[in-house]
């Protein structure tokens, strides 16, 4: 039942078909929903936290602002346009694979993942300081300059959702770098043969999303 | 093929010559890798079959264990902390290793491609990393179980959870790890229903079976996310006292069980659903009838997926909570029983002018049917909050999630494994044992749990080692019961392995069934249908005289 | 083909292929957007100032959702599981603070906003990782208030 | 006719207001269960008879409800279930709400026993004396993890969460003793968390507690439910170090962690000791209060029944000072005693 619309275009580079799959773009079709079906589990993985963090921001609205005041604005805000600008980097991605250009989405989920290990730097910049400082999670806590109710909550919602959020990074990177290889190697990408760059660019986006709801909960609000 | 499925030969002419030449997905390899290594779903769904019950026995006699330590108050077989340790057990192998995957992932498997017309389930080899990563998950418990057990109760609550110096740890991490098969096998459910289906079955022509399963498979990749990062947190807390939900750092234990309760009441539909639909199933084969109100049971099952969601205070009327979400939970806990009321009255409508044979997976319908209207109502009243004070955690709450919980899916999961007993082996088993262990199975389980219900009238709450005198009568019946139950269960594994070995070739549609999964061989070869995908042009289940087989549509 | 499903359909909404200079478009709008949310964030803003975070967020989310991801041009299915994972989200977040909004007063955490009672210290030696550790900058009292009778 | 019921059902003896609320609902509900069911099982039965098979591939009519069929699947059941829960949770909402003039207890739940005190004292453990046909509003908290309140006469139950209040009233109809349970799995001896309530007509309870607040200290079963009388903390480390000394305690209890005759008391409290007879026990204050009064009670094995008992020669207090010398010995790898939740301290 290979639909007649792509055994025409037979010297196009096309994805193997599985063989209990009906058509191509059934195949593509199912491999997208099902990226996007684990999207949402990712989603609420997430949420589980954000509820956390609502409720305790809810009950220690001082601990929030002042556990908020005290992380690095700049840093924060480098990393966010950092980890945006590596989302776009990640969607040209995907766009030049549509148009077979093998060698660009090759170097676009280079400069994505350059991006990703800058902001993992970064990171690890802030985190050392907290690791110095001592405004760490729950028992470890031990930071003279706030000592608000529920301040040790905030650090230990903060750091889990962060390094989560960073574990994320990690799983990203560890996808669009099999991507990359492929795109330098094989060159097989091409408008009928994408779907692996846009998977794991939406997944991608995806831990962008995440950021860009954690950024201003943790540092501005 | 059997004279009363003449009708079906338009939807399933393309293979009937070829079948000769097509193994069946039994034989069609032999070797332990071909086993293990299968991305066949049928294979899967057997091999989860075998350790399903594996993991079933592990929990039984942790039950047993417990009625046992339960026949007098004080010691009798263990200490109180192996007691608790053994309840706690009970509970996690039951749920995460039993019920959760049973019926999804074994009858879901196998039947699921079957009923839609597909080869495969959309992602094959997903499929088999569910199968390893449940088996991780597993031993990361077993593991745990075995190095000092765990003594929280299945539902861990913190504080007690993140003090105490039980391994914690590990059985968190067991249960995180098959979190994920559980999304997985969801996920590759949903996808191929949207994308699998045959030509002909429109959405509304699937089975209710798939209708169920897609439900459930819902609730999994919605609610799994979330039992899975509490795992974790609950395993951190108790490593490094992070005080995520430690009252002594200013977190909210209550918090914890919004959390916990927002996986784990959807969990007991990801149980129940299933049973519900294998009986729809069931119903209709055995009266050949199609099922009455397809699309009430089909909506109803999407309704209790998501109004089922949002009822999980229920469990928390008495935690502290506050009367205003103890009224909102109430209400929605109040629509799922409306929900389940549909399907009860369908199901018995399904009978209605029907042509009722009472073989071994219809007499398991009439206990599921009086198990889930038993425990359904039960559940009503525990919901009905005021009744709800009085009952919350005694053993009347033991016996109604026994009996709907546990009850309806172990009807379901022992029909569906008579019924599609021909259809996975091939093979027939001996109709008169079935009959008498399904009598002994009712019989036991109302045995056990109707004292549980008079007990928790009476007061007694649950995970007690030691009780006060006055409980003893009912707690001895209960173990009575128990012990009828496990009797039954033995003569089940008997006849069925002798059934494995030696049992009389069944043919392809023992039943005369008009399921769609009864449209290939039986046992089907490995891609199910021989030739390009079948297709079906009538709805599941139509038993109409083909000579007067004009048809209202179906509300 | 008789295909039973919407695979056809989703594969031509695919077909829709657009010049790269809308990615960069959709870039420059969030670095704006983040830029905004900045400059407000540090101006503690008193009332509203999470509820505008929050819309930024929600609005950046979205262009990333829609144009990053493609929701725009994928239908049926992908959006709905999209939109019921989010509607999930917020009626999780939602109960359980409307829970602790109200309940009980008492049976909030003491020291918080929600409660009579105050967070307590307790004895010598013990203080250290219970409420943040280290010694607390301002004296509390010693035993908590009574919980303001609640009839 | 309701007592029937209630033996039919095996309900305890209902003695309380809210009692009687739930017993209604309960037997509406129930009955209606039954009911419906038989109804339901009566009408499947018949079926499964008349419509049994008569010919092995058996055709059948299409049978398809109508929208008043569904409409009634449907609205018979809602009908019933909403007004359940009407009734229900109007009575949640009265058992939730106490009255104005009721009388407040504060209800605190460790492992494993409950205490009890009143705003103007006394304090007991594991016995709550209340008047008859009086409300009364119990405030109730815990020191380690969750414990629940629960009274099957009085069809009443709460849940104790460490550090904060949860509330729940009830009025007695009946005097009498009636039994508490813990309901919340708390641990090692959930079940042996027993107490009872003893309901008094109004005068015997008025006598009762007259007696109890003349002064009788030294007869209290827990000092350190009553911290009226005690120093803060800081102080009664001091005067029980004091006192271990001038009562001989160090004569066989060293303080470093060297072995002598007795277990050292380093590192003691919130350590988890083997008994003699097979059992552990978590050392806390009820552990060591119990051993300073009955020493032979549990013995931790290793040990011998040599010490002497100190009841009468310590008072409450000196009692409490000692178990907080003990509590201020701790070791660097004994785990912070977090569960204990923010500090209870009986509401003066």
């Amino acid at each position: 039942m290979q639909s007649s619309a792509h055994t025409a275009d037979g010297a196009e580079n096309l994805p193997r078909l599985a063989g209990h799959f009906a058509s191509l773009e059934v195949q593509n079709h199912a491999a997208r929903l099902g990226m996007w079906l684990f999207l949402a589990t990712e989603i609420l993985l997430f949420a589980g936290l954000f509820v956390c963090y609502g409720c305790y921001r809810f009950l220690y609205p001082e601990a929030w602002a002042a556990g908020s005041r005290s992380l690095d604005l700049t840093m924060g805000t480098v990393n966010t346009i950092v980890l945006i600008t590596s989302s776009l980097t990640a969607a040209l991605a995907v766009h030049y694979a549509k148009e077979g250009e093998n060698k660009k989405v090759g170097v676009m989920f280079a400069l994505t993942l350059l991006m990703a290990v800058g902001f993992l730097v970064i990171k690890y910049f802030e985190y050392a300081h907290k690791f110095h400082i001592g405004t760490l999670p729950g028992r470890y806590y031990h930071y003279e300059g706030i000592q608000v109710t529920g301040i040790p909550l905030y650090f230990t919602v903060y750091f889990c959702s962060t390094a989560l959020h960073a574990f994320h990074v990690v799983i990203g990177m560890a996808v669009l770098s099999v991507a990359m290889v492929r795109a330098f190697r094989k060159k097989d990408f091409g408008p009928k043969n994408y779907t692996m760059v846009e998977l794991g660019s939406m997944y991608w986006h995806l831990v962008d999303l995440v950021w860009i709801f954690l950024f201003p909960m943790l540092y501005l609000v | 093929m059997t004279p009363s499925s003449s009708i079906d030969t338009a939807g399933a002419a393309p293979h009937d010559e070829h079948h000769d030449h097509h193994p069946s997905y039994l034989v069609d390899g032999t070797t332990i890798k071909s086993w293990l290594l299968t991305v066949d779903h049928k294979r899967i769904g057997l091999m989860f079959l075998f350790f399903i019950l594996l993991f079933f026995l592990v929990g039984g006699i942790f039950a047993l264990l417990i009625r046992v330590e339960l026949l007098t108050p004080g010691a009798t077989i263990m200490d109180a902390m192996t007691y608790n340790r053994t309840f706690t057990l009970h509970g996690l192998v039951m749920i995460f290793l039993f019920m959760i995957p049973a019926i999804p992932a074994v009858f879901g498997n196998f039947m699921l491609p079957l009923m839609l017309g597909a080869k495969d389930v959309a992602f094959p080899r997903l499929n088999l990393a569910s199968l390893y990563i449940y088996l991780t998950g597993a031993v990361f418990m077993l593991w745990g179980m075995l190095n000092g057990g765990l003594d929280t109760g299945w539902t861990f609550y913190t504080p007690y959870s993140t003090h105490t110096t039980t391994t914690v740890a590990p059985v968190m991490f067991g249960a995180f790890i098959i979190g994920f098969s559980s999304i997985a096998t969801g996920i590759n459910f949903i996808v191929t229903c949207h994308t699998m289906r045959a030509p002909g079955i429109t959405w509304f022509k699937m089975p209710l079976f798939v209708w169920a399963i897609y439900a459930t498979s819902c609730i999994q990749v919605l609610a799994t996310p979330v039992i899975g990062l509490l795992t974790v947190l609950v395993a951190v807390e108790n490593l490094f006292s992070f005080g995520m939900f430690d009252p002594a750092r200013g977190g909210d234990p209550v918090l914890f069980q919004h959390l916990f309760w927002f996986y784990s009441h959807p969990a007991v539909y990801i149980m129940v659903l299933p049973a519900f639909g294998v009986m729809s199933e069931v119903v209709s084969t055995y009266s050949r009838k199609n099922i009455f109100g397809y699309r009430a049971v089909a909506y109803s099952s999407l309704g209790i997926a998501f109004v089922g969601f949002f009822a999980w205070g229920h469990h928390m009327f008495v935690s502290g909570q506050s009367t205003f979400d103890a009224g909102v939970f109430g209400v929605l806990t109040m629509l799922v029983g409306v929900f389940t009321a549909i399907k009860v009255f369908n199901w018995v409508g399904t009978v209605y002018k029907g042509a009722v044979d009472f073989k071994t997976p219809f007499a398991y319908f009439c206990g599921f049917l009086f198990f889930t209207v038993f425990g359904g109502m039960t559940g009503i009243a525990l919901g009905t909050v005021s009744l709800d004070v009085a009952w919350h955690d005694t053993y009347f709450v033991v016996a109604h999630f026994h009996f709907i919980m546990v009850g309806a899916t172990i009807m379901a999961f022992l029909a569906a494994l008579h019924y599609w007993f021909p259809k996975m082996f091939g093979k027939t088993y001996h109709e008169g044992w079935g009959l008498v262990s399904a009598a002994l199975i009712i019989l036991g389980f109302n045995a056990t749990f109707i004292p549980q219900f008079l007990l928790g009238n009476n007061g007694m709450p649950r995970r007690y080692y030691d009780y006060p005198e006055r409980f003893q009568a009912l707690n001895v019946a209960s173990t009575a019961g128990a012990s009828l139950l496990a009797f039954g269960f033995i003569i089940i594994a008997m006849y069925l392995t002798y059934a494995l070995l030696y049992g009389k070739a069944a043919g392809k549609n023992p039943w005369r069934s008009k399921g769609y999964e009864w449209m290939s061989e039986a046992p089907p070869p490995t891609h199910n249908f021989v030739g390009p995908q079948p297709t079906f042009p009538e709805e599941p289940h139509f038993y109409v005289d083909p000579k007067k087989a004009e048809v209202p549509d179906a509300v | 083909m008789a295909i039973a499903n919407e695979s056809h359909q989703e594969e031509k909404n695919m077909d829709a292929h657009h010049g790269a200079g809308r990615y960069w478009l959709i870039w420059g709008v969030l670095l704006v957007l983040t830029v905004v949310t900045v400059v407000t964030g540090r101006m503690h803003l008193p009332s509203f100032g999470l509820l505008l975070a929050l819309v930024i967020a929600t609005v950046k989310g979205t262009l990333v959702t829609l144009y990053f991801m493609h929701l725009a041009e994928h239908r049926g299915a992908n959006r709905l599981v999209f939109g019921v994972s989010i509607l999930f989200v917020v009626l999780m977040l939602v109960i359980p603070m409307a829970d602790l909004g109200t309940r009980f007063r008492g049976a909030n955490p003491p020291g918080s906003q929600y409660s009579d009672l105050q967070p307590a210290d307790i004895g010598t030696g013990t203080q250290r990782g219970r409420f943040g550790g280290g010694v607390r900058q301002t004296e509390t009292k010693d035993t908590p208030e009574t919980p303001a009778p609640h009839h | 006719m309701s007592e029937f019921l209630n033996n039919l059902l095996f309900l305890p003896e209902s003695a309380s207001t809210f009692a009687e609320r739930v017993d209604f609902l309960h037997h509406f509900v129930v009955g209606t269960t039954m009911v419906m069911s038989a109804g339901v099982g009566l009408v499947a039965l018949f079926m499964f008879f008349r419509y049994r098979r008569r010919v092995p591939a058996q055709t059948t009519e299409y049978v398809v409800p109508t929208l008043a069929t569904e409409f009634l699947f449907v609205s018979v059941p809602l009908v019933f279930f909403l007004a359940w829960f009407g009734i229900g949770f109007r009575d949640f909402t009265w058992v939730t709400t106490p009255p104005k003039d009721a009388m407040d207890v504060y209800v605190m739940g460790k492992q494993w026993m409950w205490k009890f005190s009143y705003p103007e004292g006394p304090n007991g453990v594991n016995v709550l004396h209340v008047p008859a046909n009086r409300p009364v509003r119990l405030l109730i908290t815990s020191r380690d993890v969750l414990h629940s309140f629960y009274v099957p006469s009085f069809r009443i139950k709460m849940d104790a969460l460490p550090g904060r209040y949860s509330q729940i009233w009830f009025e007695a109809t009946k005097p009498g003793t009636y039994q508490v349970l813990c309901t919340e799995y708390c641990g090692l001896s959930h079940s042996k968390m027993l107490a009872e309530v003893v309901v008094l007509p109004q005068e015997e309870y008025d006598n009762w507690i007259k007696d109890q607040r003349r002064g009788r200290l030294q007869d209290r079963q827990d000092a350190l439910a009553d911290t009226s009388l005690v120093p803060p903390v800081a102080r009664m480390v001091e005067q029980g170090q004091v006192l271990a000394g001038t009562q001989g305690c160090l004569k066989c209890h060293s303080v470093d962690g060297s072995q002598h005759i007795g277990p050292t008391f380093l590192g003691m409290y919130d350590r988890v000791e083997k008994l003699d007879d097979g059992q552990t026990i978590r050392v806390d204050e009820a552990y060591i209060t119990q051993s300073m009064m009955d020493p032979g009670a549990h013995l931790v094995s290793g040990y011998q029944n040599v010490m002497p008992t100190y009841q009468g020669k310590l008072q409450g207090p000196e009692t409490a000072a000692i178990v907080e010398y003990i509590k201020s010995l701790r070791t660097p790898n004994v785990r912070e005693g977090a569960s204990e939740g923010p500090a209870y301290d009986p509401i003066q």
